[in-house]
């Protein structure tokens, strides 16, 4: 079961996880970009917290107002990305019953519509880099899936996108000068990641 | 006549070219949309949203972007608005497309003799 | 490492650009010489001259120009300068160019690499 | 003869003129440029005035610093141009003696420095179409040029350079549009001619 309540838990903890982590997103966009991720994500999470349907138990209409503060209060490329991620995996998940197999179908349709709104695909370094591979190991786990199997794949996928050469966004002007440094928007999905663990993982234990 | 929306990072940099723009084509609905919501750096899906709203006297709009977030956010905008057929992004040079854009439009050109007007502000040599 | 130079007509254009370049590569010398000595719509040989020498740390200069009279009052600069040759107005969409140059110009390119890599900003596409 | 005080009073005939003329400059360069051009050359004509040496004797350094008031005090195309002009001019007139014909090698290598500025040619429908035939004029007439050869010849090329189609500056977006629309650049050149004329007139009189 993926609860609204869940889904609200996974923002407040990814704001938290965003926010503690400020000075390290904003030092890796340096390194590659203009430096403003960590402000970005930071607002753009404090929104979407203070935003949050608190009333509803459709965990689709929480992951769509979600993406709508993101989108609003994101001036960066991650405003759009990470706003069309929740906005199309929050209006893909209906009603009250969401089970964790409808959480990685609404999550595809996101990262999708990510791909289209970036022109990006795999390997271009980006967040995609992180959050495909571990849609992926949702769809294969289904509803099986364990807190543990996200963080590993996560760690595994934040380990090869700093390798890759930068494609898109400003980091592609860095070309093979970007290998070996962490792309800014995989480490912040990486955070979103781990912050979904470990609201799974609470979930387990309740 | 068509009109134009500018998306820029900078909110300087659309407001002084939409200065520049009205200097040479008064007649022309040309809106600001460049920074974002708070004037920062950055861009913003509704503020071009509203501003292609705006901008729209029946006959189009045009929408010259910088670069990075300002093409995903414009292709935002245009998604949350009805008459998507009516707004086009040009592949066009920010400055100079929309210096072309304009002149296109105050001459009564359609939307895509505007549009085909900026993306060949590309190919206008400045230095031989 | 090699410096810039960005002459628009509006003062608030080249202002803006130079905030954004300033972010993406703060180590690069990057002076705004766009306007007229007044500080009104247009541009200056003399200011442009006298950024010209601000930013030249000994590897050259790019500049970047909009159009018409930046073009010519860069280049009645460049014959006002002594070391001309370590001089180049770049044949580039001025922010497009401009944020290209600035990118290259941080890796310590050299200045034929800053101009080139301006120009070919030309061809990277916006939209599909 | 063309003396230090004859190259004087033209330049503060033709601030006068370009004063007097503001506005029809000021709606020319409306009609087919930004409408600057009447403020640019009233601006720059002041300063021109205000700063022309009036202890030399030499005609050449006194163009050459109207050339240099015109550039910096003029922000638009027309700027460079006439300071162009005048530069080249005043740098090609040495000493103090100086004849008609001298004067029309003078501007000959103005306006060439001038096409190279603007990388213009003629029937481009610019100040270049009005200034190159009186030009022409001048050298072929030499010392024996008069007044209403300068006028009658600038008056011809105005009609010429209005039925053009503009190839350079603002005007060039109008493409065929421009045609039938003076310039205003070849406006404000007519006024410099006029001037000119009207200072020979008067030392052909005393
Ligand atoms: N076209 C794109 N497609 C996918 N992801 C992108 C694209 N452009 C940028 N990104 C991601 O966005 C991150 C930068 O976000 P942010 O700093 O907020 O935006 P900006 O680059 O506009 O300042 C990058 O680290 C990268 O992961
Ligand atoms: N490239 C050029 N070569 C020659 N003359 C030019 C060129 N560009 C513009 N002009 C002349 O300059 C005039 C416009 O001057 P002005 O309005 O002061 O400059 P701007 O166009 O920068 O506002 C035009 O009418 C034309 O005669
Ligand atoms: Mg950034
Ligand atoms: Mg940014
Ligand atoms: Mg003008
Ligand atoms: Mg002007």
């Amino acid at each position: 079961m993926f609860t609204a309540e869940m889904a609200r838990q996974w923002i407040k903890e990814s704001a938290k996880k965003i926010e503690s982590h400020k000075e390290q997103l904003t030092d890796l966009d340096q390194a590659l970009g203009d430096g403003d991720h960590g402000l970005n994500m930071t607002r753009g999470f404090k929104a979407a917290v203070e935003q949050l349907p608190e009333e509803t138990d459709e965990p689709g209409k929480v992951l769509k107002t979600v993406g709508t503060s993101l989108l609003s209060k994101i001036g960066g490329a991650s405003g759009p990305l990470y706003g069309t991620l929740f906005m199309k995996a929050g209006s893909q998940l209906e009603g009250t019953t969401v089970q964790l197999s409808d959480l990685s179908s609404g999550l595809r349709v996101g990262v999708e519509g990510m791909k289209k709104r970036g022109k990006a695909e795999r390997e271009e370094k980006t967040m995609i880099d992180l959050l495909e591979p571990v849609i992926e190991i949702m769809e294969e786990k289904g509803n099986e899936l364990t807190a543990d199997q996200l963080i590993d794949k996560a760690k595994e996928a934040l380990e090869h996108v700093k390798e890759y050469e930068a494609k898109k966004g400003r980091a592609a002007y860095y070309k093979e000068k970007s290998k070996g440094k962490q792309d800014a928007g995989a480490q912040s999905s990486y955070y979103l990641i781990e912050s979904l663990a470990s609201v799974l993982e609470m979930d387990g234990e309740a | 006549m068509v009109g134009l929306v500018l998306v820029s990072h900078s909110p300087d940099i659309s407001k002084g070219l939409k200065k520049m723009l009205d200097e040479a084509q008064p007649k022309v609905t040309v809106l600001d949309a460049g920074g974002t919501d708070e004037g920062e750096m950055g861009t913003s899906a509704m503020k071009i949203q509203t501003a292609i709203e705006k901008a729209d006297n029946g006959d189009g709009v045009v929408i010259l972007v910088d670069f990075g977030s300002s093409v995903m956010n414009a292709e935002m905008a245009i998604d949350f608005i009805e008459d998507a057929h009516s707004v086009k992004i040009a592949d066009a040079p920010f400055i100079e497309g929309a210096y072309s854009a304009v002149m296109e439009a105050g001459f009564g050109k359609s939307l895509d003799d505007v549009v085909e007007s900026a993306v060949q502000a590309k190919d206008t040599k400045k230095v031989q």
